[in-house]
């Protein structure tokens, strides 16, 4: 029978290997899903090809993650926020590669990553440094750019409620990335403050459906990063 | 060991589903084309959970409600009522279908007028002059599940066969069915073509070719 | 301020002009906004496009519209169904055009007609008939089609609640199409069985946010299409 | 006429926000790009109701919070804690952009590094060398909301001028601005190039001309 609860974050991400690539939700510190980052450390895998809106802040989660050294390249739409060091430190030493996406590029290519479509045009970025390289075509007398699918091996995404089928709902503007996110990775793993009992979650109010998530690991009172940076802390 | 009599043989159609359901793996995400395939939701193992998913927007579809529960907008893809299990999920269109196109589906049970021997469907028209094309979500389907599994008669209700070397009707999809589910026998696609795993009970090997419009290899043990 | 609730059914839909093109909500009777098609029936505009998965039943609803020779063409997946005889008799006179699209695709130009995206590709009708004249392009080895995105100039959705910010929740599997609809029509009208103030709705489970929306119109118990037809009502 | 003197003259950043909201109809839906278009949100006039879009996924956006009501949840595209207004929606980032994107945001307020006499905008990199390179969503809203407007300083810090013939900063994008409020005017964006349609009080033509990189053309009345 179907239950995708499993033990903790360290049991969750074990299987996540060097080089792999990895989809993390959150806007900043909401939706962040620090717990299993931080079990993704302890892990240790390399070489890892790593897609948020950005690229953390202070020592812990994220930032974390990169400054341990486990990120060859990030893809973001915004990689300095309040409180970034890490990764510009890095990219201006050049120890950090960096595709740079508009947001809703970024957020477009996901979903279409998710949904078995290839490519897509979007007048976004046309005429911009961003587009160069790519391909333009004009319909209906505007021009558009071609971008790309994204997909990847794992995503780590936080929730507030979930069942043990994997549907999952979220808090406020946490849920950002993390829905699309779910449909784009072949393993995504969501970690979650409450865990209920199936029929827990009215189905017309399901917002990502157990189909897209393949564990669940309760995290009942999850870290704020943002508390973490105040007080310096440092992961691990 | 052959037997060439035209009386009922074979599997009815609830032990072919019985038979399909048999190969599906517990946890599958499965979706049952209209006809004979939704007969498989009557037969899963014990011990076995499988999620339905209908692509008019429900995951976690359940049987056919009571006369006193019935909701009209609460429907399969064949437009019949149906109910919702605990842990279902409503979604619109376009979500049903990023789980098609999108790979996440596991399994996808249809019928077919015509399957060839390297995979091709053909399931939603019969080409003729006078009909009414019609195709719904077939091409999404078999385009975007993992795994397709066909269920169908061995022959038409006339006699000719739907395992046929080329599709003569339009396709629905090019290699895309991997089994093929029958009255006589189950049949799996290769790169060589048709090859039989699995015989029904008093069909014979060559009783089935007899019905077959293409090659069958006898599967090597 | 902002109150999207018109009077009634024939004022919501009174500027639905000639060769308008029309998206309406609904698979089969589910999510069907009857009401609002009567009142598109008695205001008489023609030479309209309609975009809907079916193409109605008996003799009420979308199949009236048809019948009153009000549509030129029909965009959808499966214009036969039971009791469907309006479409395929006029079809088969060469008397009413249609464009078949394969559901999921049909699904995917219309969100990508609300989001801006004029083209996309995806693996589906790939070899088969509903490719021809398209164009195919590959990509990691498959070959995909390209599609358009599909917007139209009015879209008629039925829904469950609303609010006078024309947010929407839906019943059940009544929310098929109407979702996508509503982003791709410059002008979205949707019937609903109640209206609840402003907050009567949670933030967290709007389906539609009201910025789709253009007009809301309250028809507490709307017809059934079904019982209609059981019945062998005509309309008008 | 003019007025050559360097001492604090035209618009204050209120004033300039107070006359960005005059211009919004009411009942748009806006979206407020992050520093000083964020004021516009406090001069609402009397009787107009705007809807508030954060790209982070809400729509509904109302003011910041009281300290005891602080959610580090539900913040807006700047990452500051907002509040959520009655009839507020939340949604996920491609279903965010879809309202961006398709237009169906009726104006965005933004900020400028740079704007050309033909609507360029230049909003995102100085393209130094040593930068870090951000974007954000600002590609995207200026690609797909109907109306752009730019609220920024006529000039920068150190007194260049940031209306231009040309940007020499990267494109965020081409021929996308429609209307410029700065301190000292309101500039329209024509075929023909900067139109000043409105003095700030005490401000002449020549001394905003002096202050501006392209030729400025008088509004004909």
């Amino acid at each position: 029978m179907i239950n995708k609860v499993v033990g903790g974050p360290t049991e969750a991400v074990a299987d996540i290997f060097e080089g792999a690539t990895v989809m993390i939700g959150g806007f900043g510190e909401a939706g962040s899903p620090i717990e299993l980052i931080h079990a993704l450390i302890d892990l240790g895998p390399r070489q890892l090809t790593v897609i948020n809106n950005n690229t953390g802040s202070g020592h812990v989660g994220l930032a974390a993650l990169i400054a341990n050294g486990q990120v060859a390249k990030m893809i973001c739409s915004y990689p300095r926020t309040l409180n970034s060091t890490v990764f510009p430190e890095l990219y201006l030493q050049k120890k950090i590669e960096l595709e740079l996406v508009p947001q809703g590029t970024l957020a477009e290519r996901i979903r279409a990553g998710g949904a078995g479509i290839p490519a897509f045009y979007t007048r976004t970025s046309i005429n911009t440094p961003l587009a160069h390289g790519k391909e333009v075509r004009r319909f209906g007398g505007y021009d558009y750019v071609m971008e790309f699918g994204l997909q990847a091996d794992f995503a780590l995404v936080k929730c507030r409620v979930a069942d043990i089928h994997g549907n999952l709902i979220y808090n406020k503007t946490a849920r950002n990335f993390a829905p699309i996110m779910c449909t784009a990775a072949r393993c995504t793993i969501a970690q979650t403050q409450q865990i209920v009992p199936l029929g827990g979650i009215d189905p017309e109010n399901v917002v990502t459906p157990g189909i897209f998530v393949k564990r669940v690991v309760e995290v009942p009172a999850p870290l704020l990063e943002s508390k973490l940076v105040s007080e310096g802390k440092h992961y691990p | 060991m052959t037997n060439n009599k035209e009386p009922a043989i074979g599997w009815s159609r609830e032990q072919m589903a019985q038979r399909v359901a048999l190969d599906i793996a517990d946890g599958s995400y499965v979706n049952l084309g209209i006809g004979i395939p939704e007969l498989v939701a009557q037969f899963v193992p014990p011990g076995r959970e499988f999620i339905y998913h209908t692509e008019n927007g429900l995951l976690g579809m359940g049987p056919a409600p009571s006369a006193a529960h019935l909701d009209p907008e609460l429907i399969n893809a064949g437009k019949k009522p149906v109910t919702a299990n605990p842990g279902a999920a409503y979604f619109h269109h376009a979500d049903s279908f990023v789980m098609i196109r999108g790979g996440h589906i596991d399994i996808c049970v249809l019928g077919a007028l015509q399957v060839s021997q390297f995979g091709d469907l053909a399931n939603w028209s019969t080409g003729a002059a006078d009909a009414i094309p019609a195709v719904g979500g077939a091409m999404d389907l078999v385009a975007g599940v993992k795994t397709i599994y066909v269920m169908t008669t061995h022959t038409t209700s006339d006699g000719q066969p739907k395992l046929v070397p080329q599709c003569s009707y339009p396709l629905t999809g090019k290699s895309v069915v991997d089994r093929i589910y029958t009255d006589l026998a189950i049949i799996e696609i290769s790169e060589q073509g048709f090859v039989v795993s699995e015989l029904a009970p008093g069909v014979g090997f060559d009783y089935v070719q007899s019905k077959t419009g293409a090659p069958l290899i006898r599967e090597s043990n």
